[in-house]
């Protein structure tokens, strides 16, 4: 498997305060990959560095084989990254549709079959029928799916995902890991996402990467990292085992 | 030669602080309330009538007309935000910009229809000395205003920075959901900031009364000559708005001595331009 | 001492809280653990009058206090620590303390007020001159729990306290907590780290998707198999 | 219609927005000269319409007064507006009276519905340079040197213009220093003042509007700088009745050459008896430049009327066109237009203040005081 | 276009149809005085609908507008004066004059990362300062104004757009259509969407491949151009300008007033607006007249009053309230 995103040895510093700290990581293409780790961990952090939104202080991001750290969050995505927001920026005066649209707009010139993508992907995500709503009306977990749905509407190469099951009940959770696999299958889609329902991720990521006060702490397959002792404690919570 | 130039710049100076603290008045009013007054010089020439006003009726000298203008303008504010202005914070600028732009209207056209288009004067009795200091003649008047305008901010200072109330009024400036949190009393903080702002503009308006005459057609081009000042200074900095009315004063007067008048204010924009462009949080802002 | 009954509350069309009621007993702690976006903060914000409900009244001691300003509120004796701490960080550590105690049930008490936070945190005591923005987070966190002990509540509403403080300092934080509540303050606790509150709390609430769907004693809902499997990943 | 007994004339004058003073002040002049009309069997009704000093509001109510039935229209100081009115009066062919607007081009652009009682910037910058000449002589002074400081507005330049190529065959005896524009917004005007006071001039030539004028002077005096005379070549400013109040005394002996009501003239006598009970806080001394220069424009007006016997437009602008009025107000005359419909007969006065108010000087014959200059010094004023 | 027809609501189809009719036919009922109103009206809707663009759509807020009126009129009367070349080649020269003006302001402004009440005193700034530079222009004459010939003789000389009130009306009128079209295009195209993004959420349009900058550069750029039309429509129809007149801050004001209060981002509001400013003026003259209280002053100081009660009352502006009230609440933006 060719590898599609590398990190390496990405730091960022807020005032003082180390928020993602010489991380190192890669994800194959066709992979899901999540990212977990307590509140302020940096996962965030981390995929503000990897989107555009933040330049990184230190190390480099590979993806498709060319440096993408240091680019506009609007180049980046124009090479096929596309991202959710962990809280939800939906436009809020605009219908469910046209904030899709915008998305489907980005490789697509012709506004009908933009339009038409628009649709498809708004079905594919269970919001056909509340298409003409204006955003600013939906709930958190619609907002949520329209947080996704406007980012696979740029037909991305790798999708990244902060806390996208946040919020939903368990049978949506499901719907939505049935959503993203079937993605992932059928478009060969790479998905990295950062996720705290150990459910969801349980369910859906061939590797975990944990992260700890901006650090890495641990790295591999789901159930290996849940039983990683550093992990129990620092994240699941020693009560939790015992 | 080089008398003429620190002549020029004290003159700067001196008109550039009493332009400070009626710009003073609007930084307050943005830096705390988030609502850009576009009414400002309007409100400001409200002043210099109502000074004039007293010196007709009362030969009250507007350096101490200055107090009860003040106080004056203070109730002004806190009525008009507490009745008018409330509901627009937090809404989008073009909206409160209309609100204003129609309270500027009114505030002209009723003074025009009260006082009539022509300009007044304060004809004080010291309002042609002026003092010699070697090669230095500065007008009475002029550092008078200068001298009250200082005076003025610094009681502001002193509030903002030494008093409670003033430390809550920036706690809303900070954080104004933290001061939501700690039961701060907002509306009446808010009422209370615009009240001191337009207390700045009343007095301003009693020292610029020293310096110009009024007429209704000042407004729009003082609301103007208040922006520029804070936009340089640094919007919503106290220190910023004198600093930004000093800045303004002495490079209008530097630029009319030196190229011509007819172009100063031209530098005015100019500066405006450039720190927009090089550090658009003003001088003394800060970036957020 | 506190009851809220049944509120519905609204950001624009979208609704966050759907027919909520807790009751919260004097000198008791109460969790309520969810998920993010569940509506944790919106309800202690509408208990704060900082949102209005569309439906239902919140009573305290007695009054009916739906609807009133956030000011009127504190006075009545509910405080809150909130999420992100809120401290004002250009206004010193000393001013942030004192602005808390313009309420009036708090003014004439300032001097005392002061005394005690400073001896439950001598750091703020130390750090008294200093902008609030320069403290380190924990820092910041004492500093919101000491500036609404300033208000001189009855009831204190802490919300996610531990956000973003490492493990140390939350241990640190949850044992002040607990020494508030066992002098006297009623406490309503929001919190992520369920496993933590919930062995704190005499009683709890879980809220998701902005309503209660479980309710019970602490200790009882961290037995829950709901419970476990949801929050806590088993 | 066509047999109307009286003539029905709209007044558009700039009463509210920036040129409010003066608008206002035309508005006294229309607003006592039907009464003083009648005395002279003129029958006229008037319209009176503020056009805010905004030529789309000008343009509009030219408009609309015109479809109201108004036969005539008079107006509106500012040349912009003028000109927009122009433009409708043109097309609807309603004659347009012009009382006070100096812009060249307004008999220039061809306009054929359009008269102007008012003299050109040039007009009257060559007027005002010939009356400071005689001024200068008459009092065997010798100013060396002036500097020319005007307003950066359209009027203020024009003038400017008229200066740069007449000053230099004038035969002045004074050479100019250094011509000084400034900014019509400006809020003060001590930095001018000081650059001034740097050249060492003996004389000042000012080009102002109203408020400036005091500004300026008050600086002076404020800044110890005493020319040997303020002398204006044809603008308002020095002789308003707030230039009188701020300054007192040190508003006197200011001169300006500008058009001025003749004191001999009956028509002007009989227009300030009507002002006096009309205006108790006006004077018409101070106002008679805009007063008598609106009343003549309606003069004009009704003049035409009256031999032309007809409201019809063309035919009362061919009677408007070959106006010939001998007793009329301003000092000169006789009222006539030339092909452009321009007045070339109106010339300026010299008005020296004395006394804190506006006196003629010269010409000679027309003059009730004899000038004075230099000036007294600012100090011992009273 | 066709596309637009087909999903406008066919009460709306109607409604504009009639229109358009009665306006076209108009000239042969209405008097001088209203077709001059409606002339105002159009040229305000027009110039209006030009803002919109660039706040309701894209919203970067600009409060100097009118330096685009200025430069569009002045160059293409100086194309005509001393070039002889007429206004609809001159047009060409005005855009693009205006259009490197907006652009400059634009990449100042945007690359710099001034936004909201900052990016607006910008603007103002430009115009003043270009005010004060056109003042001391000799080549436009300067603060003396600048003259076009208004001669009888060249009247119905359209080419050169001298002609009476009736050509001006039409002119006007197919300007405010034809902007009112252009947007609804717009607004439907790529760019539009983009521009709404831009406005709803910089940070959010930036994640989905949207380059912000090149989005509102274009806003900027088209809107200053199209201003500058209307900037040639008012100098051919005035005949002069003055710097102090065109390049006024009062100026871009009267300019905005339309859109915000009409309804920002929609493609009526700017039309609807102008239909209730212009005439509301010239009704309180004609009220004021009527009932003897025409003191100066008095109409403005009730249309500073309607001004605040409209704001109050409908914040976003009179045409989706009344979109609403029509039950096309839908088809409002
Ligand atoms: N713009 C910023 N300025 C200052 N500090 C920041 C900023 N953004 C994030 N931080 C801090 O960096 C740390 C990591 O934040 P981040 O949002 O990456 O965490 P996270 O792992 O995504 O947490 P969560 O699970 O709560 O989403 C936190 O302490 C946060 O407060
Ligand atoms: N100001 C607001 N405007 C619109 N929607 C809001 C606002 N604040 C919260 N919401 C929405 O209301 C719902 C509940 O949010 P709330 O902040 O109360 O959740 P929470 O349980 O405190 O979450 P967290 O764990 O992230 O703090 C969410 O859908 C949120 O997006
Ligand atoms: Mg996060
Ligand atoms: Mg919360």
């Amino acid at each position: 498997m060719t590898t599609l995103l590398a990190a390496a040895n990405l730091s960022k510093r807020f005032a003082g305060l180390i928020a993602v700290n010489q991380v190192s990581f890669e994800v194959a293409a066709g992979e899901i990959f999540a990212v977990i780790g307590p509140n302020g961990a940096g996962k965030t952090t981390l995929f503000a560095m990897i989107a555009g939104a933040l330049t990184p202080d230190e190390g480099t991001v590979t993806f498709a084989g060319a440096r993408i750290d240091g680019l506009t969050s609007d180049a980046v995505c124009r090479r096929g990254i596309a991202r959710t927001f962990q809280i939800v920026r939906p436009f809020p005066a605009l219908s469910v549709e046209d904030n899709v649209m915008i998305g489907a707009l980005l490789r697509r010139a012709d506004m009908r079959s933009a339009r038409a993508h628009a649709r498809a992907i708004l079905e594919m995500l269970d919001l056909a029928d509340k298409r003409a709503a204006t955003a600013s009306s939906l709930t958190l977990p619609d907002r949520k799916r329209l947080e996704v749905a406007r980012a696979l509407a740029t037909d991305p190469k790798l999708l990244l995902l902060d806390e996208v099951m946040a919020g939903l009940r368990p049978t949506e959770t499901d719907r939505m890991v049935a959503i993203l696999r079937k993605l992932n299958r059928d478009t060969g889609m790479t998905i990295l996402l950062i996720e705290h329902v150990m459910r969801a991720v349980m369910a859906l990521a061939s590797r975990v990467l944990v992260l700890h006060h901006g650090a890495a702490i641990a790295h591999g397959a789901p159930k290996d990292v849940v039983r990683d002792p550093a992990v129990i404690a620092s994240y699941l919570g020693a009560e939790a085992v015992g | 030669m080089w008398s003429i130039y620190l002549n020029v710049a004290v003159q700067g100076v001196l008109t550039g602080l009493v332009y400070g603290l009626m710009a003073l008045g609007l930084s307050v009013i943005f830096g705390v309330v988030r609502v850009v007054n576009f009414a400002h010089g309007e409100f400001a020439v409200v002043a210099m009538y109502a000074a004039y006003a007293l010196f007709t009726a009362f030969r009250l000298d507007p350096l101490w007309a200055l107090l009860p203008l003040a106080a004056l303008f203070f109730l002004v504010g806190y009525g008009l935000q507490a009745a008018l202005i409330n509901p627009f914070v937090g809404r989008p600028e073009h909206e409160q910009f209309i609100l204003l732009v129609g309270v500027g209207i009114i505030i002209v056209n009723v003074l025009l229809i009260a006082f009539g288009p022509d300009s007044r004067p304060v004809n004080l009795s010291y309002g042609f000395d002026s003092y010699e200091i070697g090669p230095l003649i500065v007008d009475k008047p002029r550092v008078f205003a200068a001298a009250a305008a200082i005076a003025v901010a610094a009681a502001l200072f002193w509030f903002f920075r030494r008093t409670r109330t003033g430390a809550a009024i920036r706690a809303c400036a900070d954080n104004l959901v933290g001061a939501g949190v700690v039961g701060l009393n907002v509306k009446r903080l808010f009422a209370l900031t615009f009240g001191l702002g337009l207390a700045c503009v009343g007095a301003a308006g009693a020292l610029l009364v020293t310096i110009a005459d009024a007429a209704p057609s000042l407004g729009p081009a003082y609301t103007l000559l208040a922006f520029i000042i804070v936009i340089i200074g640094g919007l919503g900095s106290m220190a910023g708005a004198l600093v930004g009315g000093v800045l303004i004063g002495v490079s209008e007067a530097l630029a009319g001595f030196l190229f011509a008048p007819s172009m100063k204010s031209m530098f005015s924009f100019a500066l405006l331009i450039a720190v927009l462009v090089l550090r658009p949080q003003g001088l003394l802002g800060q970036r957020t | 001492m506190l009851s809220v009954c049944d509120i519905d509350v609204f950001y624009g069309d979208a609704q966050a809280l759907d027919r909520v009621s807790i009751d919260v007993e004097e000198g008791k702690i109460v969790a309520i653990v969810g998920a993010n976006g569940a509506g944790k903060t919106s309800l202690i914000r509408t208990i704060a009058g900082m949102q209005r409900p569309a439906r239902g009244h919140i009573t305290f001691r007695g009054a009916d206090i739906t609807g009133w300003p956030s000011c009127r509120v504190c006075n009545a004796g509910i405080g809150q620590v909130a999420e992100g701490r809120q401290v004002f960080p250009t206004l010193t550590v000393r001013e942030n303390l004192e602005v808390a105690a313009l309420l009036p049930r708090a003014r004439g008490k300032l001097a005392h007020s002061l005394a005690r936070v400073f001896a439950m945190f001598p750091i703020l005591a130390e750090r008294g001159r200093q902008p609030a923005g320069t403290l380190s987070g924990g820092e910041q966190q004492m500093l919101a729990i000491g500036r609404c002990l300033m208000g001189r509540p009855d009831l204190v509403m802490f919300d996610e306290p531990s956000l973003g403080l490492a493990p140390a300092l939350v241990q640190e934080v949850l044992k002040t907590i607990r020494e508030l509540n066992r002098d006297g303050l009623t406490c309503v606790l929001v919190e992520q780290n369920v496993a933590v509150s919930l062995r704190l709390a005499d009683r709890a609430y879980v809220l998701e998707n902005g309503r209660i769907t479980l309710s019970g004693a602490g200790a009882e809902l961290l037995a829950d198999d709901r419970v476990r499997q949801a929050y806590l990943g088993m | 219609r066509a047999q109307a007994k009286s003539l029905k004339i709209a007044v558009l004058l700039t009463r509210s927005g920036y040129l409010a003073p003066a608008g206002q002040s035309c508005h006294r002049g229309a607003l006592i000269a039907p009464r003083v009309l009648a005395d002279y069997g003129h029958q006229v009704d008037l319209v009176h319409v503020d056009v805010e000093s905004n030529p789309d509001v000008a343009r509009n109510q030219a408009e609309r007064v015109i479809n109201d039935g108004v036969d005539v229209v008079v107006g509106a100081f500012d040349s912009a507006c003028t000109l927009a009115i122009a433009q409708v009066c043109e097309q609807r062919q309603a004659p347009l009276v012009v009382n006070i607007a100096a812009a060249p081009a307004l008999t220039e652009q061809g306009y054929r519905f359009l008269v102007r009682n008012f003299p050109t910037g040039s007009q009257i910058a060559v007027n005002g340079l010939a009356r400071i000449k005689a001024f200068i002589e008459a009092t065997k002074a010798n100013p060396k040197t002036a500097v020319f400081l005007h307003v950066n507005d359209t009027f203020g330049t024009a003038q400017r213009q008229a200066m740069d190529r007449l000053l230099p065959n004038a035969g002045m005896p004074f050479r100019v220093l250094e011509s000084i524009a400034y900014d019509p917004r400006a809020q003060d005007l001590s930095v001018e003042v000081t650059k001034i006071r740097a050249l060492k001039p003996d004389l000042v030539l000012v080009v102002t509007r109203a408020a400036d004028a005091i500004k300026l002077v008050r600086d002076m005096v404020r800044q110890r700088f005493e020319p040997m005379g303020i002398i204006s070549p044809g603008a308002p400013g020095l002789y308003d009745e707030e230039f009188y109040e701020a300054l007192g005394p040190l508003a006197d002996y200011h001169a300006y050459a500008v058009p001025w009501a003749n004191p001999k003239s009956s028509m002007a006598q009989a227009l300030e008896k009507a002002f006096k009970p009309a205006y108790p806080n006006y004077r018409f001394a101070v106002e008679c430049f805009n007063v008598g220069f609106t009343f003549e424009a309606l003069l004009v007006a009704a003049d035409g009327f009256k031999r032309a016997g007809t409201t019809n437009g063309a035919e009362l602008m061919k009677a408007i066109r070959a106006t010939n009025i001998k007793e009329h107000i301003m000092i000169g005359g006789p009222i006539t237009f030339d092909d452009k419909g321009q007045n070339n007969n109106v010339p300026s006065a010299m008005v020296q203040n004395r006394n804190r108010a506006p006196t003629v000087v010269l010409p000679a014959e027309d003059a009730t005081m004899a000038p004075v200059f230099p000036m007294p010094p600012w100090q011992g004023r009273t | 276009m066709i596309e637009l027809w087909r999903i406008a609501p066919p009460r709306g189809r109607i409604v504009i149809a009639l229109a358009l009719a009665v306006l076209l036919a108009l000239p042969l009922a209405a008097d001088r005085y209203v077709i001059s109103v409606l002339t105002l009206i159009f040229y305000f809707a027009y110039v209006g609908q030009a803002w919109n663009l660039m706040m309701g759509y894209a919203g970067q807020l600009s409060l100097g507008h009118a330096l685009y009126v200025g430069v569009g009129g002045y160059v293409a009367a100086l194309m005509w004066l001393k070039l002889g070349i007429g206004p609809w080649l001159g047009v060409f020269a005005a855009v693009a004059a205006a259009a490197a003006f907006g652009a400059a302001i634009g990449w100042l402004g945007f690359r710099f990362g001034i936004a909201g009440v900052y990016f607006a005193l910008l603007t103002i700034a430009f115009a003043e300062f270009t005010r004060i530079g056109f003042d001391h222009l000799e080549l436009t004459g300067g603060a003396a104004g600048l003259f076009l010939p208004f001669e009888e003789k060249r009247i119905g000389e359209w080419w050169n757009l001298r002609g009476g009130q009736l050509l001006f009306y039409y002119l006007g009128l197919a300007l405010a259509a034809g902007a009112a079209l252009l947007v609804a295009l717009m607004a439907r195209s790529r760019l539009g969407y983009q521009w709404r993004a831009v406005r709803e959420d910089e940070t959010a349009a930036r994640a989905l491949g949207i380059d912000a900058f090149a989005v509102k550069m274009a806003a900027v750029v088209i809107s200053s151009g199209m201003t500058a039309v209307g900037g040639v429509f008012y100098a051919f129809y005035y005949n002069n300008l003055f710097p102090s007149q065109v390049f006024e801050i009062s100026r871009s004001i009267e300019l905005i007033l339309a859109p915000i209060v009409g309804g920002l981002g929609t493609v009526f509001g700017p039309v609807i607006g102008a239909f209730v400013l212009t005439p509301l003026g010239e009704g309180l003259t004609a009220v004021t007249g009527r009932f003897g209280i025409n003191a100066p002053g008095v109409k403005a100081v009730f249309y500073g009053v309607v001004l605040i009660v409209i704001i109050s009352a409908m914040p976003s502006g009179v045409w989706p309230r009344l979109a609403a009230l029509f039950g096309l609440k839908d088809h409002a933006r």
